[in-house]
């Protein structure tokens, strides 16, 4: 999960890594107050899970508190790449030398992490690795022995760093990788890490990504969890245990396991199709579990026909079946159904579905090609 | 033969009395696998499958008491990865971890503490290994392949199935199929099983079924050119998978433009393997 | 450093391990109030740097807080092994089921830590390990991988605790895993830890020792340091630098390096005599240092002579002889002084000490025995 | 011939700039070391030695550009450790700590380390190793020992010179002088020494100097009985020290009746060893 700005500064903040005085706010008014505790020149931040905040006119200075709280209100009202801005930070400005790039991420092909820094901070640093990868330095650490100094001093030496700023800058590193390692991380990114005119290191934006697998670590992190950026069937299909992603397609499908999930889409796309959705119901498929992601596939509008492809192994598919029929009854669905039972008492599997007047398949090809005619109104 | 797991395989179930565990113990029992021993902390000197299988509270225990030589790990998630420690300082060299949802960052030091011992992790998030007729260890259904000669390697479980399942259905048969998980990171990569499958007299012919995240196919990809003699059929999922979007395992995304299926298929074709369009493909375009 | 049980149960209490209630106090009127405040029976603990306290009745149980003022009057007025009991500490008495001894230590020949269990709890863990080892349970830890949970349910199993309190016993584990890590302790132990008869484990008694190489990432036990423990020539010796042990024989020893010094105690023992301390004054001797070591030495009154051993590597002879005739000016010694200068300028060195009337010697035999005969009132 | 260093050696002096770095770095350069470089970080591109040895800001920088195989350690306890680690990731295969005070659990981290990779340290705590009339890595000074037959390994620093001069007054000289250093956990152990001596064609007999605490003196004793068939003379400091005390050096403590010179020159007169009653008796036990 993504964390906002604000929330990942606060981190940052708690392991050491200085960042400007500041605070978050719901309305125009708070933004005011705030920015009249500061008593300086602020920036007005749009926290919204998404990049290109800068261009869309999210971040903005305010030369004094009227002025925050008639930005604030503007950058409230607005929506960004489709989510609305429901908060703001209110940062005081900083006056900025230079721009860093600093952040620390798993790398899967090292298996190992990496520390990245760059002196091309404050730009997208992808465009960057694309572009000018010779400015980016990076340096895997041993994850049982952690991020040493002098490989935090290998880095500023790396991005020719004035010698003055390294303790500095070595301090800030250390801080990183213990809210990387603390906070069970797959990201952990400051950008730009500025160097102010007053030679201090300031962390000015921050992002975090925590790797949902070690949730149960961390319940601080389920409240802070914003469901604006996921799609409301999303966050629905989680309450389930299931996997879901909507997509632009009009095939709804519904597929035991995430490798056989992808390669019925891809199929559908083969065949002329266009997939509404991955979704992984998981093993086992019972009538309950089915009936929620039929519910779910079905409330996206676009959904003209379903494809169900189980393929049954330790669970049989005699057993899917009754599964299915009793999710039917249940959800209702009006668009036609295209069910492929496949493996372990299969045909019996499909003689159940037959009954209850489903289009059936044997084949992965013959599926796809099924739901496409369907999806196109040829058939049901 | 096969590799990894055969006759000689004597298994240690750790989580042998959760639901899972004893499930698939029963049906790996059922299949033939020798199955000498479970652990779960606490339940030791308790008996399962009609008081067939000891239970210990330790690994260090149970191999002590019957020499155990692979271990398959169905404990949750959050006691997974000192599972995996316990099995690999007891000393079993090879250990198959079929759960899912262990954070990344134990799996890198794990993997980190395994490259320094002899000793070969398969998983996690993984189905577990099949070498028909032999021995089965882990999930995958015993009874959608038999014997021959067709090695497979993959990322997916279901998927994998479909793919037994279809050469069965046309007579092919496999010597052993590995599943190597869905994780970002694995104890065993692709070419960690293709360089035993090379060396496998009575593998003949290899499937490496990928998807989308990482570069592991790519890299594969590479170990076929420069290595392998044998041919080698692919399958890779996730051709349609939209950027920045978890596609239900954990290591299947694609991010900042890396991992797309598109690279991986072409990485593969200029390697000289035939990718399939479609699982069901994939039977035809094995060299009969 | 050793720690008193009160700061080591502190600690504990940080890092989750259960202590029981209770405060430290220094006169018999704060122990009432303590008793008074906790409202229960209680015991009453003298805080002294040494063993076989129980025995020498520093531990006691008192009824009620009148009770408890008087017992620490009479433990506060005590000397336990020539040590003042200053402070004792006033803890609520636990109902004991059963005693379990847990403590981490750095194994030397296995260069790792090890983290042992008993269940026989509550006595001398070393008579223990010298009787009964086999009812001592051992594991040792991975340094960078840290404590396992396997590895403390291991030991839980080992000393045949009951399941229940495996989990509980696995926590205080891990707590004294961090206690041990993050202070920088040499000994991290708990004895005993009991098992309560309302089934709580209890760290009721607590030891640690840390490292004193590893004091400067630790400025808060410099606070803690107990100097009574300490010879006051021993505490003066570390203010310069000195590395200063009191014996008990009459002959003083001033040598550089530690090796030598041993050697120097040895060889005179070797010949009869008995050394009155060791001490190392280290490379360079200059004047100062000198003095300082010269002072620490001569305020012991046994000392009826002393030897001064140097050899001269990188810093020459001379330029030490010159060091020692400076500070005999200031020191002024008033018992015989053998000096004993070897290598680099030891000639030149000699002559400079023998203007300076002191005895001189060549080789260590020859020293030692005029060393001997000096302490014999043979000489000087 | 010699051990661990000769004139192949090609110097890094970790700390250069530091008082104790420089002053060293000059013996050692004036003895005929072959110091290639130095490092203090944040004064990469200075020199020093009148303009002789460049400085840099790592040693990754370092040996890119000098060849460095061997690195002398003289940094302040607090930075030692990460002087240990960033000179092991460099790859530099022989490192001497020279560093008082390093704590004892960043030690076994180390140790640790170390011992999965191609890397001997040699301290810290220590003089360090002197290869007469060859190359000097430390602080041992360099006229009290002439070149020669005689291996000595130590636990200890003056003590050890003390030895040299006694066996240069009788013109016996040294093949290689090597100081383990005074700590509980040290990078190299007796028996890592005297399996080098044994091994060394130009080394015909050994002198070991020990002293309380540990065990190391124990372990060397069953291994000169064992494996050695060069004569070892030995002395161990000690014997009139109290128990539970530190003498001086952090490793030198008799612990839990643990640690005894009795029972080392006990181990080693066993082991059919020479002890020596006093440092100057150990010339006449050499055999001749």
């Amino acid at each position: 999960m993504k964390l906002h700005e604000y929330q990942s500064k606060q981190i940052f903040s708690r392991y050491g890594i200085p960042i400007p005085r500041g605070k978050v706010a719901s309305t125009a008014q708070e933004a005011r107050q705030i920015a009249e505790e500061l008593g300086v020149m602020v920036v007005v931040k749009a926290q919204v899970l998404v990049g290109g905040r800068g261009k869309a006119g999210g971040i903005r200075l305010a030369k004094d508190p009227i002025e925050a709280e008639e930005i604030a209100a503007k950058i409230l009202a607005m929506q960004i790449k489709d989510l609305p801005v429901r908060k703001v930070l209110i940062d005081e400005a900083a006056s900025i030398h230079s721009e860093i790039y600093l952040g620390i991420t798993n790398d899967r092909a090292a298996r190992r992490p990496v520390i990245m820094a760059s002196s091309a901070g404050g730009v997208d640093i992808e465009e960057v690795a694309r572009t000018t990868p010779e400015r980016i330095i990076k340096v895997h650490i041993d994850p049982l022995l952690g991020l040493r100094d002098y490989q935090a001093r290998d880095l500023a030496a790396g991005i020719d760093l004035p010698r003055e700023h390294w303790r500095n800058f070595i301090a800030v590193a250390h801080g990183l990788w213990k809210t990387y390692t603390e906070c069970d991380a797959t990201l952990a990114e400051i950008n730009p890490l500025v160097l102010t005119t007053e030679n201090r290191l300031l962390a000015l934006d921050g992002k975090m990504i925590i790797d949902d697998n070690a949730l149960f670590r961390h319940p601080e992190f389920s409240e802070m969890r914003d469901l604006d950026v996921e799609a409301p069937a999303e966050v629905e299909a989680r309450k389930y245990g299931l996997s879901y992603v909507k997509l632009d397609g009009d095939i709804g499908c519904m597929v035991n396991g995430a490798g056989l999930a992808m390669a019925t889409m891809d199929i559908l796309k083969l065949f002329g199709g266009n997939p509404a959705n991955f979704l992984d119901i998981g093993g086992g498929a019972n009538a309950e579990r089915v009936a929620a992601a039929l519910r779910i596939l079905l409330s996206d509008p676009n959904v003209r026909t379903v494809l169900l492809n189980v393929f049954g192994g330790i669970t049989r598919c005699d057993e899917v079946a009754h599964g299915i029929v009793n999710a039917m009854k249940e959800v209702k669905p009006k668009v036609p159904m295209i069910v492929r039972l496949v493996g372990t008492n299969a045909e019996e599997g499909r003689r159940i579905l037959a009954d209850a007047q489903m289009i059936t398949a044997e084949t992965l090809v013959e599926a796809a090609q099924k739901a496409v005619a369907a999806a196109r109104g040829g058939l049901g | 033969m096969s590799i990894l797991i055969d006759q000689d395989t004597r298994l240690l179930v750790q989580g042998i009395t959760g639901n899972e565990g004893l499930f698939h113990t029963r049906q790996m029992a059922a299949y033939g696998t020798n199955i000498v021993a479970g652990v779960t902390p606490g339940k030791g000197g308790e008996w399962v499958l009609d008081g067939k299988i000891p239970v210990f509270d330790s690994v260090r225990l149970a191999v002590e008491a019957t020499r155990a030589n692979t271990s398959v790990i169905f404990v949750p998630a959050r006691f997974a990865t000192d599972a995996i420690f316990e099995a690999a300082d007891a000393g079993i060299p090879l250990i198959v971890c079929i759960t899912e949802g262990i954070p990344v960052q134990d799996m890198m030091c794990v993997r980190h503490y395994l490259d320094q011992k002899k000793c070969r992790l398969i998983g996690p998030n993984c189905p577990g290994v099949l070498s028909p007729g032999k021995c089965k260890v882990g999930i995958i259904p015993g009874d959608i392949s038999i014997p021959g000669h067709v090695g497979i390697v993959s990322r997916s479980g279901t998927l994998t199935y479909e793919v037994l399942y279809a050469l069965k259905l046309r007579h092919i048969g496999v010597s052993t199929c590995v599943g190597i998980g869905g994780d970002p990171i694995s104890g065993t990569n692709f070419i960690d099983v293709l360089s035993m499958f090379e060396e496998d007299p009575h593998t003949e012919q290899v499937v490496l079924i990928g998807e989308i995240g990482g570069t592991d196919e790519e890299r594969a990809a590479e170990f076929i050119a420069t290595r392998m003699t044998k041919p080698v059929v692919a399958f890779i999922a996730g051709q349609t998978a939209p950027p920045g979007k978890r596609m239900g395992h954990a290591g299947a995304i694609v991010e900042g433009g890396s991992g797309l299926a598109q690279d991986k298929i072409r990485a593969l074709q200029e390697a000289g393997v035939k990718v399939a369009r479609h699982p069901e493909e994939i039977p035809d375009l094995l060299p009969v």
